[in-house]
């Protein structure tokens, strides 16, 4: 695996195929509480985090569904408060970062939320080609807010 | 969502009850299904998601093609019977403003 | 990872904290359906690897919290039938296999229970040194029986 | 199981009613609790497992040492409202005819 399981607790890496989403999703909903995050902030976490595998596996891979997904997940619990961090790593070597926009949301249509989505939900939403130029990373982190209990 | 939808004939229309999670493992599915009902231009269209517990970006997709196929045909299109967290991610997408949106599957056959 | 993403769909590695038990037990459980289980038998599977991962976590641990466990899961549907393989990797290099025994359930004690309930539950057990001598492997399937629907 | 049991006294004994999944996070605590309430010998102990949904064996292991502090001061102990997936644990590890098991608080009160 690619962390440290002291510092990175939960570990999963997942075969590129839709019907898996569900899984990722339980591990999140199940997680989330643990890390301090309110039931309704949980929700939205596990959306982000399924629309972020999502595009992976559609626009990433293209829907190949022999590649992998890494997620990486640790509790933080320091001075920017109490929350959690979850990475995705992914293998599209061919992807650069620049491709992947937030649409404008004046127009509707079909298709185009999901960075929204991502933004909207998460504290920390950041892309990076990773270290070993193989794929993106996103990093993703979400604390826990006091009036949203 | 493991089914197919449960697709019901309606004096004026069509309604279609969605049932378990949609996300993009079964979006293409739904997609066919509410387009061969599209195809019949039905004045109404109802999408009951009471049995649908959670809803991604893929499945409100699905959901904006439907609404402007049937906003296009000047035809209508409602949805009813949102659970929290699908009645969650159309505010988080701002869409709680843009589709017709009921309580009951009676209210939105009366609309 | 240990294993080809393609066969193994999912795999996880956790740390080896009791508070991640449930984890493991909500990925089970939604991949249970999807490897053709009823939800009965589901539910003991989920009973099984709980027992194993608390057995590693404690007799092979000995409750050490900054250990991992590996959890490499692959649907089965072979001449066989249709079923489940989980295999569950620890870094106990020090225990021998010979050390896992079931217990005589006539006397009633506490304890001594889990390595009883995973071969009641599951249609194969198998432990084995690791082939890299790190540690232990445990080998379960799980094949769906027609009249338990 | 992240809250302690609610214990309840009785007129002849205790009631400890348990929430939450019982498994290995949280039966060294759970264990505390019961053994704290043991030591005062009640003549009665119930405990209420309505709000189980899972346990595994070291859940069962917990009960079984409560059992057996109980029998040997000839004192009682009933288990009651099991779920059906704990009903389940009970059958593999073949304590279902070890345990009197109860339907109702009632019940256990009564017996
Ligand atoms: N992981 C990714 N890899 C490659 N391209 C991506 C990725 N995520 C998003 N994109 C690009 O960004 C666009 C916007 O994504 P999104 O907001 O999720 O909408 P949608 O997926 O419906 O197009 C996508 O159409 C795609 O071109
Ligand atoms: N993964 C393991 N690593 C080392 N020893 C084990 C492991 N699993 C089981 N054992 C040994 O086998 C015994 C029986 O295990 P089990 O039936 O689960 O009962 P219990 O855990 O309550 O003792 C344990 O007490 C332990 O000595």
């Amino acid at each position: 695996m690619i962390f440290d399981a002291n510092e990175y607790h939960v570990q999963m890496r997942v075969i590129s195929q839709p019907q898996y989403l569900c899984v990722i999703r339980s591990v999140i909903n199940v997680i989330g509480g643990k890390c301090g995050l309110s039931s309704t902030e949980t929700d939205h976490v596990v959306l982000a985090v399924d629309e972020a595998v999502t595009n992976v596996i559609r626009h990433g891979y293209k829907d190949e569904p022999d590649k992998e997904v890494d997620i990486s997940i640790r509790p933080i619990n320091d001075k920017d408060g109490q929350g959690i961090e979850i990475i995705l790593d992914d293998q599209c070597a061919d992807i650069k970062i620049e491709q992947i926009q937030k649409r404008d949301l004046s127009e509707l249509k079909p298709g185009g939320l999901g960075i929204h989505i991502l933004y909207r939900i998460m504290d920390h939403v950041q892309y990076d080609q990773r270290p070993d130029a193989q794929g993106i990373r996103l990093t993703l982190r979400k604390f826990h807010k006091q009036q949203q209990d | 969502m493991s089914n197919a939808p449960t697709i019901t004939a309606l004096p004026d229309g069509v309604l279609i009850a969605i049932a378990g999670d949609i996300d993009y493992s079964c979006t293409t599915a739904l997609r066919g299904s509410i387009r061969e009902e599209l195809d019949k231009k039905p004045q109404r269209m109802i999408i009951d998601l009471q049995n649908v517990p959670y809803m991604d970006s893929s499945g409100v997709a699905v959901l904006v093609e439907a609404l402007q196929a049937q906003t296009k045909g000047k035809r209508k299109l409602a949805v009813c019977c949102l659970q929290d967290k699908v009645k969650g991610i159309f505010e988080i997408a701002r869409l709680d403003m843009v589709f017709k949106i009921f309580n009951s599957v009676d209210e939105a056959k009366e609309a």
